[in-house]
């Protein structure tokens, strides 16, 4: 991919990878923790923690149902449980499994879903998780978390663990640019700004974030300065940092990987109705599903490109 | 390990005893409540008694997460009102309380909550879910190198469900033997027979022998099969077991039959047959032998087309 | 319950038992028509159709993925299908299914799921779909109803029919008050105003519909003059209706017994804010699940009654 | 019914040369398209060569929506590639067409995409789900009373998943003749091999059985196995009827052996990986017995806390 190279942001590993290489960390220092594969360990980066913990990784053939029950008794039995899967299947098809046995006893249990949106490209919708926001936000008792580059990807996995109750965490397949140094300031619930801006605020989360800078800077020659918020954290959302951009900028355009129903524009929607209404733009997946190709290509039909955000701020604007 | 043998015939009389009562108070609390699964509840209701208050299963109710407890999953979860009278029975809290069941603001839900209700191991109610609790649970053991036991109760109709598979094949690859499933073999589901929605669960121990499971098969209803099927299962190394319970649903009391092919389910009994099931069951003795055993399915009926 | 009595509403069948007869009336008509049931079609009400037309019913036991996905060829090989659950069981425990054999493929299949919100009662949070709007509507493709008594069933259920693509019916347990008559006129994506207003709106879905009228009564009485609009179509929603709203009245209150998470208040929100930015507040289940007791007692323990529309109602005006 | 049968000498030698012919072209385009499962799609290939192209099958590339076509389901989606080699020697497109394997607004995507791609009949791509499909189809004969047949074929990792059990106790319900599910035994998963990943896939046959099928177990690359398989499932009446296939994932080719344990997985090869296989492809010679039976995992191994 090229998005965000010509704004001078350089490549870093994939979210998944960053995700692995933490949860390896976090097995070093926690004894009690244990992880639940579904048979895609090698993809979800788990096995990073296997090939070092083989006696506390379980890997249960590839059924989702199963994996989340299995890690709700570990979980019962005093476990620290981190479970994986692609997004798509960890979320699609063990979502009665989420619902009963995580969501419902608010069981301490971390899910990681990788190859979440779009930009996963050539495998096609059937590996693709588009939806998956909608559904894990949609659960009581849980947090929800896109992190949108490597180090606040690591940074994200050591934060979950130290949370209590049951946390989801949606990676990515591709190599994404870098945002923020490794020492970042990462706290669950509190949004980043990751450049202020006065007339509009973009509020993004995942590869988007990156997408929204590019956005911004084309933003800027045309003399249009934009806010951009790195919103990690889709549940709970920072209602201060979404009314504080509502008030100093009068407009919010929100963009996710995602389809546009209950994702974070609509969550980001509801507390501007509530607090301060403004005219707000939402970039999304607009009720389709993609296709086979590269990452960038489909970002590009799918209209999740810094043209798409530029356009729709432009709309937004005009009803300010 | 089983805390020690009371299978001879005096602790035999007794937990049929009680079983007699936990039964009269299912029926009874159900009406009360005006909803809820009574027959479901005393298909199953000798295992739950036998692994409670039979001194099969280790547990503190003053210290309901201590560790070392053998746990007790309740798959089926409609059968809550048995689970709940065992656990009053088991001192995990005030038997008056069961007659707050359903209402607002009890602990004792339609179905079993364990954030509210100490004593209960999982939040069932979705069927399918509880083997692979109990596998993870089982997996924890050997982690932390406790030797707890673990037993899930799951629905013969339950079984449809693909998690079971799931579930039963992984349990098998671990090869953990402190696993122990009982299928409360009923015969009915929700809409009709076994024999009539799935006739194909048969033959129901081949599929779990070839699912690489220990089985046993007993009468569900009778104590000495239970003790020694528990017996059983914690014998034998290396795998899982599960226990087949052929069970009748109702008990066998008259006012769960609801017509000729099926019977009552997710349903309390009239005042009127509460009254004649509560005096059944007073009559009733042990010593009928009590079995469903010739009720088994038949897998190879006609094509169902006409059926459902 | 007692809801609506007050205003003179009178109580009809379930919307569950309105479907099932409608179903049965449909299967006459089109002898194409077949059923698929997950072993509950007692409690879903399509044993109505089993019992007239046992050729064309296939009861593949307490299976949800399974029941999807037999659905799915049936309707491949030409068929029209009709696939039921209870709501929290199909949505929840075949999401994948739904999403790789219907949604994607744009298969023409009608899913109906009963027992929907925390109305069902005593059977508890297992059995109570909280989420199941969340979830349908974050499918590409999909039509969501959500029907307010026994008569907009009825229309709904005839009306799907003659829909090409996949729709999701949402039906619920209890009896309710009834708000129609027979022959109301009724078109998947056109709300319904149910009592004119200029004050402010309440939009609402499902059984809400009774009850925001109930609210609207009782604020009338405080001279707060509420339009009510029957928002049954959730999915594409009636975007003409909603901006009507916000111009006419300058605030709206939604209301849907389902999570704040991806519901009807999140579309609306998104449309509001896109179109017509007024303030707006939100009745729903806020981050929890409910328990098991008597409907009304659990609709007033978790803010579903007439009175909590009426207390947002109140604070929504002072934002205006 | 098999439309004519072509198990003479001359015919399997035809069949042989397309079947290098299109092995070769689906390491061509994965290798190409740098992504895709050519190790999968090679296991399977002279399964469908024979279904499709082997006068097994009845359809019209003409007519794609042709009530009596015979159907097949890919439900292991991800070997596409293979799918879409047999689909175009089939005639239902250009063969030209290969060569935009999973690139923007091909219908050739990454997971078959049947509202795209004429002749595909199941959008898969998530495993488990199309035997559920296949039972759908197979009912649907039934119903309008047409009969054709309905060919699923499954990979051996994807009997992990619950709903594959769920459809196989259903379809043998409904004893839908007409539907044969075909297994990929070609004894790998994504992480590793089947003895690794499950071994209690094993016993397979005995499953199978237990849950009301009839079945017969082949070596999967061998035609005259296939035809005799075919016209077995066909002779049984009133049943399912499972074809277990033992292969080898990817097709015995050297540069898809990943290390001791494992085949690549999901990885198509380099350039020179894909010469060294395209040579091995090219002396490769039928005579040679190629079996994978003897890898028949072994349930029955220690637990296995230190593998996986
Ligand atoms: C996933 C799921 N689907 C459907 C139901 C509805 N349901 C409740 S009980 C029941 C029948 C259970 O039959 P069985 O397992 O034989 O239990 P029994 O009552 O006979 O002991 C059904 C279908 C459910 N609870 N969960
Ligand atoms: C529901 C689901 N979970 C996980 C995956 C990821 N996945 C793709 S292929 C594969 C391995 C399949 O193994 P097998 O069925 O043996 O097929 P083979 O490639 O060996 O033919 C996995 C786990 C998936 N596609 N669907
Ligand atoms: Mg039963
Ligand atoms: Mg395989």
């Amino acid at each position: 991919m090229d998005i965000g190279k010509k704004i001078g942001l350089t490549y870093g590993p994939p979210t998944r990878n960053a995700f692995g290489n933490a949860l390896k960390e976090v097995g070093a220092q926690n004894q009690n923790l244990v992880v639940v594969d579904g048979d895609v360990g090698n993809s979800t980066r788990t096995q990073y923690f296997r090939d070092e913990f083989p006696d506390r990784f379980f890997n249960v053939g590839i059924a989702e149902s199963n994996l989340i029950g299995t890690a709700s008794g570990l979980w019962a039995s005093g476990k620290d449980v981190l479970a994986a899967s692609f997004a798509c299947f960890l979320l699609c098809n063990a979502y009665d499994q989420i619902r009963m046995s995580i969501a419902f006893p608010q069981a301490n249990i971390k899910l990681m879903g990788s190859h979440s949106g779009i930009s996963i490209g050539e495998d096609g919708p059937s590996q693709m998780a588009i939806e998956d926001i909608a559904l894990a936000t949609a659960l009581p008792n849980f947090t929800v978390i896109v992190p949108a580059d490597a180090p606040s990807t690591k940074a994200a996995t050591h934060a979950m663990f130290d949370r209590e109750g049951p946390v989801y965490l949606r990676t990515g397949r591709p190599k994404v640019p870098v945002l923020y140094d490794e020492n970042l300031d990462f706290n669950i619930g509190e949004a980043i700004q990751v450049r202020d801006g006065s007339d509009i605020s973009i509020i993004a989360c995942g590869l988007m974030v990156a997408i929204a800078l590019e956005a911004a800077h084309t933003l800027s020659e045309e003399g249009i300065d934009a806010r951009v918020i790195d919103m990690h954290t889709v549940k709970p959302l920072d209602t201060d940092a979404i009314v504080k951009a509502a008030t100093d900028t009068g407009a919010i355009v929100t963009a996710e990987e995602h389809v546009l129903e209950g994702g974070l524009g609509a969550g980001v929607a509801h507390v501007v109705a509530r607090h301060k209404p403004v005219p707000m733009g939402f970039v999304g997946i607009d009720n389709t599903y993609a296709e086979s190709g590269k990452p960038e290509e489909l970002l590009a039909k799918y209209g999740l490109m810094p043209e798409d955000i530029v356009q729709k701020v432009r709309g937004t604007l005009k009803k300010k | 390990m089983i805390k020690n043998n009371q299978s001879d015939q005096e602790n035999i009389e007794q937990l049929q005893k009680i079983t007699k009562k936990l039964s009269r108070q299912i029926i009874e609390i159900t009406t009360r409540a005006g909803s809820g699964h009574p027959s479901s509840s005393l298909s199953a209701i000798e295992i739950m008694v036998a692994l409670y208050l039979g001194g099969i299963m280790n547990y503190r109710p003053d210290e309901p997460g201590w560790p070392d407890r053998d746990r007790f999953i309740l798959s089926k979860g409609h059968a809550a009102p048995g689970l709940y009278a065992v656990l009053a029975e088991a001192g995990y809290f005030d038997p008056e309380m069961l007659l707050t069941l359903r209402e607002i603001g009890s602990p004792l839900e339609g179905h079993p909550n364990m954030r509210v209700l100490p004593g209960v191991e999982a939040s069932t109610g979705s069927l399918g879910q509880g083997l692979s609790i109990g596998l993870g649970h089982a997996l924890a053991a050997r982690v932390d190198g406790r030797d707890f036991q673990v037993y899930v109760m799951i629905g013969d109709g339950e079984t449809n469900q693909g998690q079971v598979w799931e579930a039963a094949m992984t349990a098998a690859k671990y090869r953990v033997s402190n696993l122990t499933a009982i299928l409360d073999y009923n015969k009915f589901q929700q809409t009709g027979s076994v024999n009539h929605v799935m006739p194909t669960l048969e033959p129901l121990v081949e599929k779990w022998m070839a699912f690489g499971w220990h089985t046993t098969e007993i009468n569900g209803h009778v104590f000495d099969d239970i003790f020694s099927a528990i017996r059983n299962a914690q014998a034998t190394d290396n795998r899982p077991h599960i226990i087949i319970a052929h069970t009748l649903k109702g008990h066998g009391l008259s006012p769960f039959e609801k017509d000729d092919v099926n019977r009552k389910h997710g349903k309390p009994l009239t005042e009127e047959e509460k009254a004649q099931a509560l005096e059944e069951l007073e009559a009733y003795s042990y010593d009928q032998k009590i079995t469903s055993f010739e009720q088994r399915p038949n897998p190879n009926i006609e094509p169902p087309e006409r059926r459902q």
